[in-house]
């Protein structure tokens, strides 16, 4: 596939474009955190890009991304091995074009102290739901959501369940038959 | 003579009620789609005087617990059981509300009868409409037989009352 | 004072009423679900009603929200193929067709899958598809009072859950299809008997058209409800027979295509205005052309294996495994440490019944995946219903619920 | 030209091309290491990088340019400008040979064997070889189930006579106890006869083993590997601190394994080490207890309190003995409260033992902290202090961390009458039998923390299995019967007590507290074997 938008990203923002990748022909942009909405606005409204349609909206937590390699197998990884101190957090959008059908996938890379990233729902509205279950799943705190809350999980929860040391049986009940309560 | 006369009125009232459960269907996920297959033309449950689905808790006596609860549907499910009238049964349809089957994580509840009692029980995932069909045969047993939960739980209720009133006498 | 007469008649008479007796203009908070007659899956919405009239409408999903992705960083990957069955239960085929074709994406193998494997996939798959759009349509219909339409295309879907459990073993979650093509061939003389109970869902198709399509009540319950228009449609990412229902001819079979699609021939259904009339008539629309792709999927079907011959993906023949090591060895290593995939990350889509259904896998090179996040289409259909609800009357949200098919295990993951 | 010209290559090292890729290792690395270095890894079945190289199993055969024959890649030494090519057709379809030829009279044990998930012929076969069987001659039989010793049993059919075990015993334990006999497809391992394989150090050759011929009996039929949980941890059986991985699941701990540390222990450990999981397991104390009768936390810390309080006004009343069982954190904490009581700080553990040292890896002294508690406390009094404490009556509370009072008679004695003895036990035995008040706190694997070796090591542990009941963290435990006689101790969590403790200790100094570590699943950790 061709990286026609990523060649396009880079001539036009340069180093606001921290890397790119382009395996399985999946067209991926990292952008740095606080050029997100002007990248994201040009990607909308510029004729040849013409991003209108909004796909998914979700997150990459880090934390144990130890990866192997299998013998006689190539592998596309671009990504290091974690090493507990950089960014954990890797909150990504997918776009589609309906004009010219092609895809990109925009990411930015968020710490834990401050996993705060600008909202991408005042271009898209379709963003709006999937933000919210990445703050949901993540604690991602989208910046300039109209509406950022719980969509999945009940208020009373606590901690955010996709992160990779939440325990996945760590329930949270909010209600129990009476007559079972302390029996075990 | 009292005595037997009350139990065969009460064989006689549970042999209605056996054959003319009004369910509640508690539809939350995959076994909905058996659950209507069920009630479809084919496998049919009118067959067993159970084909009245009643939308409201007040006027149904059997809780069809149809596919997974989760931790945030508990409380629902909680209230819906407690609008039912006396004496009512709960079937846990499908793995997932007798057990939560394979979904064992934070948010799906290890089984309905967390939060509500529970009196049969269908494996399967979902299960097939004869398992279904069975399960309602043996709550119809069931409550024939008087035991199911909330039958129990009132006689006991009526035991201690009598009690009671014996003893302040 | 008016007269009895005009208070019968209607609104329109109403507002010449005197004032004191007008309804008070008090908004009312009421509740819809998590368990409600009208609603297909459980989704909770807090409406705000002015009288009958939806001011504001409150959408919360998420009452079955069963974790997928966690349960999928748990699982191997041919693990996960159960539970992409239970995320749109009323298509599960096609759930594990996207899903196979994930991973074969990252296992760069998506070219060298066997004719018949695809042809297979693509059967299951249309199959489903119409099952989809029966429970779909049948259920909406009987929301809105006709029952017959419900017990005729329940009776369609039975004859091809029947179909379905001779393939796969299973009416309902089949996990049917494998990393790398099917588990198992179809059955012989399977075909025959579909062609056979395609004819008969043809029939069947006649007369609910019959009682539907120029039904009064139904065309009034429906037609310029729940409106959604082209441009909407695309700022809010729809998909699917809500998209195509708006005019935009989006189908991923088309536009980005996949498996054998190219080689079949089949017209997207488009509609116009966007309201749940022009839903409901693509939807009847796409099974006809399901059934389309069916006959000559059936026609054009290949002889030959329904498996990647990879020993690193396929499961070995169950004779070998338990009388030869190495073959026992292989099996082992399948099951207990899964399929390895490479460390990387793709996100590979298929049209699904609602949509397009993607998977956004990230691996680590281990035999389970690192991330799996599913694009579940009832997810992004269902979060334009807070908009399209207002102003309508509450009866309407039954319409729009049942046209936007909000399938819980898929919305809520 | 010449002044861009590389430096020359150090005189220590040599430059070799293995499948094309150009990499400097240092003199005397043989190929199969060499290759490891850019990401190749060829297949090895006795080659161990712990033990001396047999070159017996023929798996790791490569082409070696200018050489006519394919090389054993464990046996040949890099050298200057040595070509190497690990992919070509030959050696593709030696390695292939020689799996198929190791198979042919493997028996079809993996259901029911206990190496399975771990397995390197598994492992091996299904990365390079992954054909079919084209055998259909019967296999040959071997003993199944030979009993070679106190801790081992031999399944001689699932051998591949790769000879690692052998020679873990001449080198690791120093004593040659198992060799081969007879030949071909009959030779079998076996002990003299009459001998056993009893060395202390028997199990590393379950551990090397690449197939399940030798197994473990005491993990045998226990639990499949594959579905074990993995944690990195250090053995807490001695001074020596072996670095390990917990094996557990279901909330138990299953089986030790070594871990490699090059400066500790290398790849090896010992098996009375192996062992002491089973103290994990029994006699623990799950709930506090007072008198001698279960009782609350609440309860428990309101009685230490009344009687702490009364006892703390006059000085020298209170004594805390820290223990060389229990972790830094745990001891570190205790020493804290210590000084803000103005209490004796006394330090014990374990009586050495002896017998038990070697030039090894065994250490006389059974206490896996006795560095820590010295460096936390350096004027704590060894335990004649208290004795005389207790028997002259100065001493009216003692306030033991851990299990281990070796005290005489008398003073035991006096013991139970003094105001009131609280012990800090995670098992119920010792002190904690008859302490005025016992509190439960986690043992070694159920919380995070850290012990100092003899060398003066600082070494993690983390948390794998849940503590059983009601037991807290050691540290925690302080915390609360901190609060409860009104000081200030505000921990939450074992990185804030790290932190303190290595801003207070001088030898650890900026210790950085590191990643934290998740249980791993076996199955999923790479393809073990």
């Amino acid at each position: 596939m061709s990286k026609k938008v990523l060649d396009a990203l880079k001539a036009k923002f340069g180093d606001a474009i921290e890397a790119t990748d382009d395996q399985h022909g999946d067209e991926t942009a990292f952008v740095k955190r606080d050029k997100l909405r002007e990248i994201a606005t040009w990607l909308r409204d510029d004729k040849a890009m013409a991003f209108d349609a909004p796909v998914f909206a979700t997150c990459v937590d880090l934390l144990d991304w130890r990866p192997v390699s299998i013998p006689h197998t190539p592998s596309t990884n671009t990504r290091p091995e974690y090493d507990g101190a950089g960014p954990r957090f890797e909150v990504c959008w997918q776009l589609r074009s309906t004009t010219h059908r092609h895809r990109i996938r925009i990411k930015v890379r968020v710490t834990e102290a401050d996993p705060k990233v600008a909202s991408l729902t005042p271009l898209w509205i379709g963003f709006d739901w999937q933000e919210r279950e990445t703050f949901d799943m993540y604690g991602i705190r989208f910046d300039g959501h109209p509406d950022l809350r719980r969509i999945y999980l009940y208020d009373e929860f606590v901690g955010y369940p996709l992160r990779k040391d939440y325990p996945k049986e760590k329930r949270q009940p909010l209600v129990r038959r009476p007559d079972l309560v302390g029996d075990h | 003579m009292l005595e037997l006369v009350t139990s065969k009125l009460e064989d006689a009232a549970n042999w209605g009620r056996k054959f003319s459960l009004f369910s509640y269907p508690f539809v939350t996920a995959c076994c909905g789609m058996e659950f209507m297959s069920v009630a479809a033309p084919k496998y049919d449950i009118a067959r067993f005087g159970a084909e009245f689905p009643r939308f409201s808790p007040r006027q149904s006596d059997l809780l069809m617990i149809v596919g997974t609860i989760t931790e945030k549907q508990g409380p629902a499910l909680r209230r819906v059981w407690e609008q039912m009238a006396e004496p009512k049964w709960v079937i846990a349809f499908g793995v997932c509300a007798s057990t939560g089957g394979f979904y064992q994580n934070y948010h799906a509840m290890p089984g309905a009868d967390q939060v509500v009692p529970v009196d049969v029980y269908i494996p399967g995932c979902p299960p097939r409409p004869e398992q279904v069909l069975d399960a309602l045969i043996l709550l119809q047993d069931r409550i024939q037989r008087k035991d199911g939960h909330s039958q129990l739980r009132l006689k006991r209720e009526k035991i201690v009352m009598r009690e009671r009133a014996a003893l302040e006498d | 004072m008016a007269d009895l007469k005009t208070l019968v008649v209607g609104r329109k008479d109403a507002v010449d009423l005197d004032v004191e007796q007008e309804l008070p203009h008090e908004l009312m908070t009421v509740n819809m679900g998590p368990s409600h007659p009208a609603m297909h899956g459980t989704v909770r919405i807090v409406l705000t009603v002015d009288g009958e009239r939806i001011v504001k409408g409150d959408v919360q999903p998420g009452y079955l929200h069963r974790c997928f992705e966690k349960e999928s960083e748990y699982a191997t990957y041919t693990q996960v193929f159960p539970y992409t069955d239970r995320l749109n239960y009323v298509s599960p085929m096609i759930n594990n067709v996207g899903w196979a074709m994930t991973i074969e994406k990252l296992l760069g193998i998506t070219k060298q899958l066997p004719r018949r494997a695809e042809y297979v996939r693509v059967i299951v798959s249309e199959v489903s598809r119409i099952t989809d759009h029966l429970t779909c349509v049948g259920a909406s219909a009987m929301e809105l009072g006709a029952f017959t339409p419900f017990l005729y295309f329940l009776k369609c879907r039975e004859w091809l859950y029947t179909l379905l459990e001779e393939v796969s073993g299973a009416r309902l979650t089949h996990s049917y299809v494998r990393v790398g093509g099917v588990s198992k061939d179809l059955p012989v003389g399977w075909t025959d008997k579909l062609l056979a109970r395609l004819d008969e869902i043809t029939a069947v198709m006649v007369e609910v058209e019959a009682m539907l399509n120029q039904n009064k009540i139904f065309r009034d319950r429906m037609a310029g409800i729940g409106a959604l228009d082209r441009e909407a449609c695309i700022k809010w990412g729809q998909t699917g027979p809500i998209a195509r229902a708006a005019g935009l001819d989006y189908d991923v079979r088309k536009d980005y295509p996949y498996s054998v699609y190219p080689e079949l021939e089949f017209d997207v259904p488009v509609g116009t205005t966007g309201d749940c009339l022009d839903r409901y008539l693509v939807r009847i629309e796409e099974i006809k052309q399901s059934m389309r792709i069916l006959r000559q999927a059936v026609a054009q079907l290949p002889d030959g294996p329904v498996m990647i011959d990879d020993p690193r993906v396929a499961l070995p023949p169950k004779t070998d495994a338990y009388n030869t090591i190495e073959s026992m060895i292989r099996h082992f290593k399948h099951i207990v440490d899964g399929i390895r995939v490479p460390a990387g990350e793709t996100y590979a889509f298929v049209e699904g019944g609602n949509g397009e259904l993607g998977f956004y896998v990230v691996a680590d090179g281990t035999g389970r995946p690192y991330k799996a996040y599913v694009r579940s289409p009832s997810f992004v259909h269902l979060s334009t219903a807070s908009t399209i609800i207002k102003d309508h009357l509450i009866a309407d949200v039954v319409p729009i619920f049942g046209m936007i098919n909000m399938i819980g295990g898929e919305c809520d993951k | 030209m010449s002044d861009t010209q590389a430096p020359p290559p150090a005189p220590d090292t040599v430059t070799v091309t293995i499948d094309g890729v150009a990499v400097t290792v240092p003199k005397g690395t043989n190929v199969l290491e060499a290759a490891k270095k850019v990401g190749v890894d060829i297949s090895a079945f006795c080659y161990h990088p712990g033990l001396s190289i047999a070159a017996c199993c023929r798996q790791c055969l490569v082409s070696i340019e200018k050489n006519p024959k394919l090389q054993p890649s464990c046996q040949s030494i890099a050298t200057e400008g040595m070509v190497v090519h690990t992919k070509d057709a030959q050696s593709t379809l030696a390695r292939k040979q020689m799996l198929e030829f190791t198979l042919v009279n493997h028996p079809i044990d993996c259901p029911i064997c206990d190496k399975a998930g771990e397995c390197t012929l598994q492992k091996l076969y299904f990365e390079h070889d992954a054909a079919d069987s084209r055998v259909d001659t019967p296999k040959v039989h071997k003993p199944k189930v030979k009993d070679l010793g106190p801790n081992i049993v031999l399944d001689a059919e699932r051998c591949i006579l790769c000879t690692r075990c052998i020679r873990v015993c001449d080198e690791v334990a120093g004593e040659h106890q198992l060799e081969m006999i007879n030949r071909g497809d009959h030779e079998e391992l076996t002990t003299a006869p009459g001998q056993q394989l009893d060395n202390p150090y028997s199990l590393n050759t379950v551990d090397v083993c690449p197939v399940g011929a030798l197994t473990s009996k005491d993990f045998r039929f226990t639990m499949r590997a594959w579905e074990l949980d993995a944690t990195p941890s250090v053995c807490n059986g001695c001074a020596t601190g072996c670095n390990i991985e917990v094996h557990h699941k279901n909330g138990r701990a299953w089986r030790l394994v070594p871990r490699l540390n090059p400066a500790v222990n290398g790849h090896w450990m010992c098996d009375e080490g192996r062992f002491t999981y089973h103290e994990l397991r029994e006699a623990r104390l799950a709930g506090p207890v007072v008198g001698g009768l279960p009782s609350s936390w609440d309860k428990a810390l309101k009685a230490a309190a009344d009687k702490l309080t009364a006892a703390l006004k006059d000085p020298g009343a209170v004594a805390v003995v820290l223990s060389a069982q229990a972790s830094n954190e745990d001891n570190f904490a205790l020493a804290k409260l210590a000084a803000a009581w103005k209490a004796q700080v006394f330090a014990t553990g374990r009586p050495a033992v002896p017998g038990r040292a070697d030039d090894k890896l065994r250490d006389a002294d059974v206490n896996p902290n006795w560095a820590g508690v010295k460096a936390i406390a350096a004027a704590a009094q060894d335990l004649a202090a208290l004795e005389t404490g207790v028997n002259t009556g100065k001493v009216r509370v003692v306030v033991v961390l851990g299990h281990d009072l070796p005290v005489s008679a008398t003073a035991h004695g006096r013991l139970r009458e003094i105001d009131a003895v609280i012990v800090l036990a995670t098992h119920d035995r010792g002190p904690a039998k008859d302490a005025t008040i016992a509190l439960p706190i986690a043992a070694w694997a159920e919380t995070p923390g850290s012990v100092t070796n003899r060398d003066g090591r600082l070494q993690r542990m983390h948390a794998a299995i849940a503590a059983p009941g009601q037991a807290v963290a050691g540290w925690e435990a302080v915390v609360r019967l901190a609060q409860a006689t009104g000081v200030k101790l505000a921990w939450t969590q074992a990185r804030d007590v790290w932190k303190d403790m290595t801003a207070a200790v001088a030898p650890w100094k900026d210790q950085p507290w590191g990643r934290e570590v998740r249980p791993m699943q076996l199955r999923f950790a790479g393809s073990r074997g």
